[in-house]
């Protein structure tokens, strides 16, 4: 049972925490960050959902969160990038960098405001190493809640 | 103040932190003493990379560290014992 | 419902950070767009944790009074709260105590809100919260013969304002 | 501050910190401990390999909204890519480490490593 | 194809080798077959003869992995003693095996000897 | 005095005051004194990275500090969920 | 004029932190660390953000440079998220304290005595 | 399609990893799956053998414009990460294709009682991938990379069997061994990178001199490389990784061991090979090293009770043969009368012993764990008389014991024949140690024979029956290959093994990427 | 006995990663940086992406990239194998 204060503080911050998790997904090419900073930024705040809550929540709370599919995807989609490469080019080849595709603009060169729609594969990149790094670290940290023994843990 | 002074003068700082606060997690003899040093030295350590000019990397330590690593060595304290072996 | 507040909380969050990145209104298209689809995607995750009502939410006259309840009266409390423990620092002139207020809030965002506020301002901070909305603060320089305040007495005009706001 | 031996200060900590990590593997009985020396040695190699890329008053690699001055000066991206990387690995190997010590934990009821060698011989 | 594996003082044929086997195999046959074919399956002959004693059970036959090489370990005690205290299975121990023989090691390649 | 001079002296007395801090940190009597004093360490740190990114004029770094400012009260709230049960806290 | 404004500040900011981080070493106990730690170190943080946004303000006004925006409003956001986070984690964490047995030092009155049937 | 080869070497294999994930409960489907995919890589491995065999050093620069554009244009260094396939390469990504194919197979069966097949399958596919990026990539970064990942996958497999706490214990020890090795050898990278500003193997062999920071990383390299594939007295991880592990692991995780071999062959040979002086030098520590290796490891195992305890042993002993081969070799590397006379015969006994090895100790510890499926314990004292309930098992046994032993006409025979005559001509004590460590080979495997399968038939293995199909051909795989090897040394030597020590020796070759600047 | 013999290895070991430490080129300086030098030029042309370390992760070398989302997949699994339930296989 957690406090009034932990539970409507969590309510607000989780999701601002998840937004800004994929806000530095989303600029990793532009601003420090990227998909493995960003996963962890994610994941810790579905670390906070699950230290606010006791252990029925939590399991409601990640019972329809396909997280081990969630994880394959990225890795999946990561590797599907890099095969894009092999049609001419060698694999993990930049392909869509300067084609007009989407995230494919150019960048000017030099020193910039940043411009998101930029990137080429980096950005696909960066979103499946996300998706793949925030389901990865929230497992493991869910796995090591699930199994504590009911007596050991309470607030 | 010029920025080569202050800057070596932050090295001293982050340096005296970072061994100190490794130091404290190897002779803390509770655990969660320990891990609460250990997150000490992840801080220490991103603001050294943050001051290296490494940002990329200091988030990166920084998310890792500041929730996860001190999350998952509680969860796993929780399923064991924090009390170090007497020697 | 819910789903229209998450997403909206987090349309905002995620404007307040890229704001400046271009020429609409401070934001870029591309930003805009990223925008709304990531607040779209995190706003359906978190419509079950994020389970405000959207008038009670997004009501205009909180937001305006919550800035301006944040800019002045606040802003004073934690200053002086400062300038207290500073003395306190110097001095170390400490009578501590545990004192329960039951200042009768009666929702859980006005009583978070005065807890924070509580913990922020002069010499208490909130230990514990019950069902009933009571709250335990510690308290730094209990007065003699105060071991039983009032809300009034222990934080001013502070469950007013909470009132005002979250109510 | 030049010419003396603290022009190396980093490389200096990071072989200091690298004996800590080691001490802390080599001589202390608790599992956990282990762990945190592990962790300890990770830190130090990656602070290492950043510092073997500044550039004495150099920026960071990134040209979204930099100085104007910081485009012919900036430190060396290699060595943070290679940390990066390096550092997830610590993640990864911390997570399974404390996994087995759980499970251990489990079997033997204790977390001193004189205890757990039933493997040896 | 050549079955010839030239080693630097000679060389191994491994079919040369199977045909000397296959010969001396037959030499043995023949010795063997010109013995005396006295001995019959299933009937008493089988049993073993123990001085009258009943035969005992054949968990108590079999010979246990222990026991086997018992005098060679006997005779290579002190060796044995030293090299199973160097066995802790103490995990810090591994790590401190690598520290001594990375120091040697280095210290070797650096010119030290 | 420039005001990259100042801020400079402004982050180094920062550091100096978490260094205070880390001292409560490192003799604390028990837990919760040391998680206090991890709090108000990450609290200031975070103060001293914004400084850092204004003397350098990098815009994008400060992000390092709205990562700790965000993630360092996950850690207090594991450390505090731990404590609960635990009565360790004379330790 | 702005070096005297932003001296100020900084001044204000530098001396809480310090007073932060000399009063987590005086106090006597737990709770009294937490009075410090909190208020100190977030009000002391909200001047040193409250110079950083005044100087890129100044800097922003000759030429509108995008960057001094991006660098006032994340050291802004910096400081909302402390006053959003910091109160729960020193709620969270003098609860934890309370309810792990410590009993605060030289208390007139303790109104968790025996409230969570130890 | 030929010139993508070395990618999709990596990127099958780990498309059949990341989908195992995805079988959740059908463990049928995941192992066939699995078998499919190793298959596949079978056949890529020999593809990529054939085209290196006749082409020579192929290599593969990640993306770039084209497989081969090592440089930009401009730039006299390179900056992207390739691949680098010479011989050596192709040989032991052959027996790391094959063996985890074996495995995968002998999986099939062995651990069909167990749950949580599809993380296994995926970890076994995930060892693959390590050691195949180890063993082809040509950049000192992404080898840590894929020791991490080897590491990493064949510790959680150790500690498969979960319900054992002896899995855990030896699960942890070998990640620690192996996490702590790979951070000196991240150290050792950041300290060559530090000299040169390249990760590129072969540029940096090219630049390398001879101060004393360079010594310090060679030793770190080393000594980790060293510990890692088990070099006593570094060699403690080796007997409880093994002895934990399903036997169906054991195969794979062999040849992870021989991957960290071959990094030390390719740090002292490649790496290091312009520094003239001291080569002999580092030949000697290799030299002495085996001998060591191969005495300490054989009288070890004479004692021990524990039957895959026994063969892990004796997998630490038989690796001493490739450091004393290959340890000649290197000793003389830079005298080329002698290299000719025995220095590259001694290599190619060292090398031929790798595949040798990894081929019947395999088979033995498969047999072990064949062993194990059937009566329950692995303690040689409560067996007995079980060669009539399992003929095949006990075949195979025969088979491999023979092997490993060195009798003629199994493959141990070939290697060590090799290893015997030209050590013999550096120097005739190293050959004494390497003769009695055989006879003591041959001594204990007769004891594992005569209280396994031999003596009368046991009343509590009555009903015990020969293990299930996909076992035995996997089993028998093996033996047949034990006996092809043996029967014609020289298709493998000619073949595999006289190019690949012929690429270990010509590193000139190497460094100038196959010729390609 | 034992402490001693591994305080001396653990001592003799350090020795030499503080000589490394020590005799390394100076902090600040690094020599040979082409390809670094090359990373920066040419990041924003090759990759259009204005982060270095970005374009560097995932394009110049991704392969690693590829390995280290393959290190965290492999520990992920590993985990979860580790603890999972015993599936009434108990001994």
């Amino acid at each position: 049972m957690t406090t009034t204060i932990i539970r409507t503080t969590t309510k607000i911050l989780a999701p601002l925490i998840l937004v800004f998790g994929s806000y530095i997904i989303l600029h990793g090419h532009l601003t420090p960050g990227g998909g493995f900073q960003g996963g962890a930024v994610f994941a810790s705040g579905l670390a906070l959902l699950i230290v606010a809550n006791n252990k029925e929540k939590v399991k409601e709370l990640f019972d329809k969160v396909p997280l081990s599919q969630l994880e394959s995807l990225g890795a999946l989609g990561f590797l599907g990038i890099g095969a894009l490469g092999l049609m001419g080019y060698t694999f993990l080849k930049n392909v869509i960098a300067n084609s007009d595709f989407l995230f494919g603009a150019p960048t000017p060169k030099g020193i910039n405001p940043g411009y998101l729609n930029t990137g080429g594969t980096l950005s696909y990149l960066n979103i499946f190493v996300g998706t793949k790094v925030l389901a990865g670290l929230t497992s493991i940290v869910l796995i090591f809640f699930l199994i504590l023994r009911r007596e050991r843990d309470e607030w | 103040m010029n920025f080569e002074n202050f800057f070596w003068i932050l090295q001293i700082l982050i340096a005296i932190a970072l061994i100190g606060s490794s130091i404290a997690a190897i002779r803390f003899k509770n655990l969660i003493a320990a891990v609460i040093a250990m997150a000490v030295f992840s801080l220490a350590l991103s603001v050294e990379f943050y001051v290296l000019q490494a940002p990329d990397v200091a988030i990166a330590e920084a998310g890792v560290g500041a929730g996860l690593t001190t999350a998952m060595y509680l969860l796993a304290i929780k399923n064991t014992t924090d009390e170090e072996v007497i020697e | 419902m819910s789903l229209t507040t998450s997403f909206l909380w987090s349309l905002i969050v995620y404007l307040i950070l890229t704001a400046g990145s271009g020429s609409v209104l401070l934001w870029s298209p591309a930003e805009l767009v990223a925008g709304i689809v990531i607040a779209a995607l995190i706003g359906y995750a978190t419509r079950n944790i994020m389970d405000e009502r959207l008038d009670y939410f997004f009501n205009p006259k909180r937001w305006v009074l919550f800035l301006i309840y944040a800019v002045g009266p606040f802003f004073y409390a934690m200053a002086k709260a400062n300038l207290d423990v500073a003395y306190r620092v110097i001095t170390g002139k400490i009578r501590p105590g545990i004192v329960k207020i039951s200042p009768g809030l009666t929702r859980d965002e006005s009583r978070t809100l005065l807890a924070n506020s509580i913990t922020l301002t002069p010499g208490t901070f909130t230990l514990e919260i019950d069902d009933e909305g009571n709250l335990y603060v510690h308290w730094i320089n209990v007065p003699p013969g105060k071991e039983k305040p009032t809300p009034e007495e222990l934080c001013g005009y502070l469950p007013k304002w909470a009132r005002r706001i979250a109510e | 501050m030049n010419g003396s031996i603290f022009v190396n200060l980093p490389f200096i900590v990071v072989a200091v910190l690298l004996a800590l990590g080691f001490y802390t593997i080599g001589f202390k009985r608790n599992l956990i401990k282990v762990v945190i020396g592990v962790e300890i040695l990770e830190g130090a190699v990656n602070m290492f390999i950043v510092a073997l890329g500044y550039v004495k008053g150099g920026y960071a690699p990134i040209y979204t909204q930099a100085p104007p001055e910081a485009a012919g000066k900036m430190v060396l991206p290699t060595p943070q890519a290679l940390t990066l990387t390096s550092i997830v690995i610590g993640v990864a190997v911390s997570a399974l480490m404390l996994a087995f010590a759980v499970n251990i934990y489990k079997h033997y009821g204790t977390l001193d490593v004189t205890k757990i060698r039933r493997l040896r011989g | 194809m050549s079955f010839t594996l030239t080693t630097p003082s000679g060389f191994w044929n491994p079919l040369l080798w199977l045909i000397f086997l296959v010969l001396f195999g037959i030499i043995a046959y023949l010795i063997y077959s010109r013995g005396n074919p006295s001995y019959k399956k299933n009937t008493e002959q089988i049993k073993p003869y123990l001085s009258g004693n009943p035969e005992p059970t054949k968990e108590k036959v079999q010979v246990k992995a222990g026991d086997i090489y018992w005098g060679f370990i006997e005779a290579l005690k002190e060796y044995y003693k030293v090299l199973q205290a160097i066995h802790t299975g103490d995990m810090r121990d591994y790590i401190l095996w690598y520290l001594g023989i990375g120091a040697i090691i280095t210290f070797i390649l650096i010119g030290g000897v | 005095m420039t005001p990259e001079s100042l801020f400079m002296g402004a982050m180094i007395l920062l550091f100096l005051s978490a260094t205070l801090t880390m001292m409560r940190m490192l003799i604390g009597p028990t837990i919760p004194d040391r998680v206090v004093a991890l709090d108000a360490l990450t609290t200031t740190t975070a103060g001293a990275m914004v400084l850092y990114g204004v003397i350098t004029e990098q815009a994008v770094i400060i992000d390092v500090a709205l990562v700790y400012a965000v993630l360092s009260y996950i850690a207090t709230l594991y450390i505090a969920r731990y404590l609960v049960k635990k009565r360790v806290g004379l330790a | 004029m702005i070096e005297a404004l932003l001296a100020i500040l900084l001044a204000i900011g530098v001396g809480f932190n310090l007073l932060a981080s000399i009063g987590i070493l005086r106090f006597p106990d737990v709770y009294t660390r937490i009075h410090a730690s909190t208020k100190c170190t977030t009000f002391g943080t909200i001047f040193i953000v409250l110079a950083t946004v005044v100087y890129s303000i100044y800097r922003w006004l000759p030429n509108h440079d995008a960057r001094w925006i991006t660098i006032g409003i994340h050291s802004a956001l910096v400081v909302i998220f402390l006053v959003l986070t910091n109160p729960v984690g020193a709620h969270a964490i003098g609860r934890a304290a309370r309810k792990s047995g410590i009993r605060p030092y030289g208390a007139v009155i303790d109104e968790l005595e025996g409230y969570y049937e130890l | 399609m030929m010139e993508h080869l070395p990618a999709l070497m990596i990127a099958v294999p780990l498309f059949g990893a990341f989908t195992a994930p995805l079988f959740k409960k059908h463990y049928r489907e995941v192992s066939i799956w699995t078998i499919i995919i190793t298959g596949i890589t079978v056949v890529l491995s020999l593809l990529l053998a054939k085209e290196v065999v006749t082409g020579g050093i192929m290599v593969y620069v990640f993306g770039a414009d084209k497989p081969t554009l090592v440089l930009p244009s401009g730039y006299s260094v390179p900056i992207r990460i390739m691949f680098e396939v010479d011989a050596m390469s192709v040989f032991m990504a052959i027996s790391a294709t094959l063996m985890s194919f074996i495995g995968a197979l002998y999986s099939y069966s062995h651990v069909e009682r167990e749950t949580g097949l599809e993380k296994y399958y995926a970890l076994l596919m995930l060892l693959e991938v390590g050691i195949l990026g180890m063993v082809l990539t040509g950049d000192l970064f992404n080898l840590f990379v894929f020791l991490e990942i080897a590491g990493i996958a064949g510790s959680a497999l150790v500690g498969f069997r979960n319900y054992r706490g002896e899995a855990s214990e030896a699960g942890i020890k070998y990640l620690m061994v192996s996490s702590v090795a790979s951070l000196m050898v991240l150290f050792a990278v950041g300290i060559l990178y530090g000299q040169y500003g390249n990760l590129n193997l072969a540029y940096i062999a090219k630049n390398v001199s001879f101060n004393m920071v360079d010594m310090i990383a060679l030793g770190l390299l080393f000594t980790s490389f060293a510990m890692k594939c088990g070099a006593v007295p570094m060699h403690y991880w080796v007997p409880d990784a093994y002895t934990e592990v399903p036997a169906g692991i054991n195969p794979p995780l062999l040849v992870a061991t021989y991957a960290s071999l071959y990094a030390l062959f390719r740090v002292s040979f490649t790496l290091f090979a312009n520094v003239v002086i001291d080569l002999a030098r580092v030949g000697w520590i290799m030299s002495i090293l085996g001998v060591l290796t191969m005495f300490i490891g054989v009288t070890m195992a004479l004692v021990q009770k524990d039957v895959k305890r026994l063969m892990s042993y004796h997998a630490i002993s038989q690796t001493g043969y490739m450091l004393l081969g290959v340890g000649v070799g290197l000793t003389v590397l830079h005298d080329p009368s002698k290299l000719a006379e025995f220095g590259r015969d001694a290599m190619a006994g060292g090398v031929f012993h790798i595949i040798n090895h990894i081929i019947y100790k395999s088979l033995l510890l498969m047999t072990a764990g064949a062993l194990f499926y059937v009566t329950g314990t692995r303690n040689l004292n409560e067996m007995g008389g079980l060669a009539r309930k399992m003929p095949i098992t006990a075949i195979s046994f025969m088979v491999g014991a023979a092997a490993i032993s060195g009798l003629p006409p199994f493959n141990g025979f070939a290697s060590k024949l090799l290893i015997y005559e030209t050590s013999y001509r550096l120097n005739p004590l190293l050959t004494v140690f390497a003769m009695v460590t055989s006879v003591l080979t041959l001594a204990s495997f007769v004891k594992v024979f005569a209280s396994a399968f031999l003596g009368p038939p046991l009343e509590k293995f009555e009903n015990t029956r020969e293990v299930p199909k996909p076992m035995i051909i996997a089993m028998v795989i093996l033996a047949a290959l034990c006996i092809l090897f043996g029967l014609f040394p020289n298709l493998v030597l000619d073949k595999l093994v006289y190019p690949a020590v012929d690429a270990l020796i010509n590193f000139a070759q190497y460094h100038s990427w196959g010729g390609l600047a | 006995m034992r402490r001693a013999l591994g305080l001396f290895a653990f001592l003799s070991f350090i020795i030499f990663l503080l000589a490394a430490a020590i005799s390394l080129r100076p902090f600040g300086e690094p020599p040979h940086a082409e390809m670094d030098t090359y990373f920066i030029e040419h990041a924003q042309e090759e990759a259009s992406a204005n982060n270095v370390v970005t374009s560097v992760v995932f394009d110049y070398r991704g392969f690693d990239t590829l390995g280290e989302a393959t290190v965290l997949f492999t520990a992920v699994s590993g985990v979860l194998m580790a603890l999972r339930h015993y599936g009434g296989k108990e001994k």
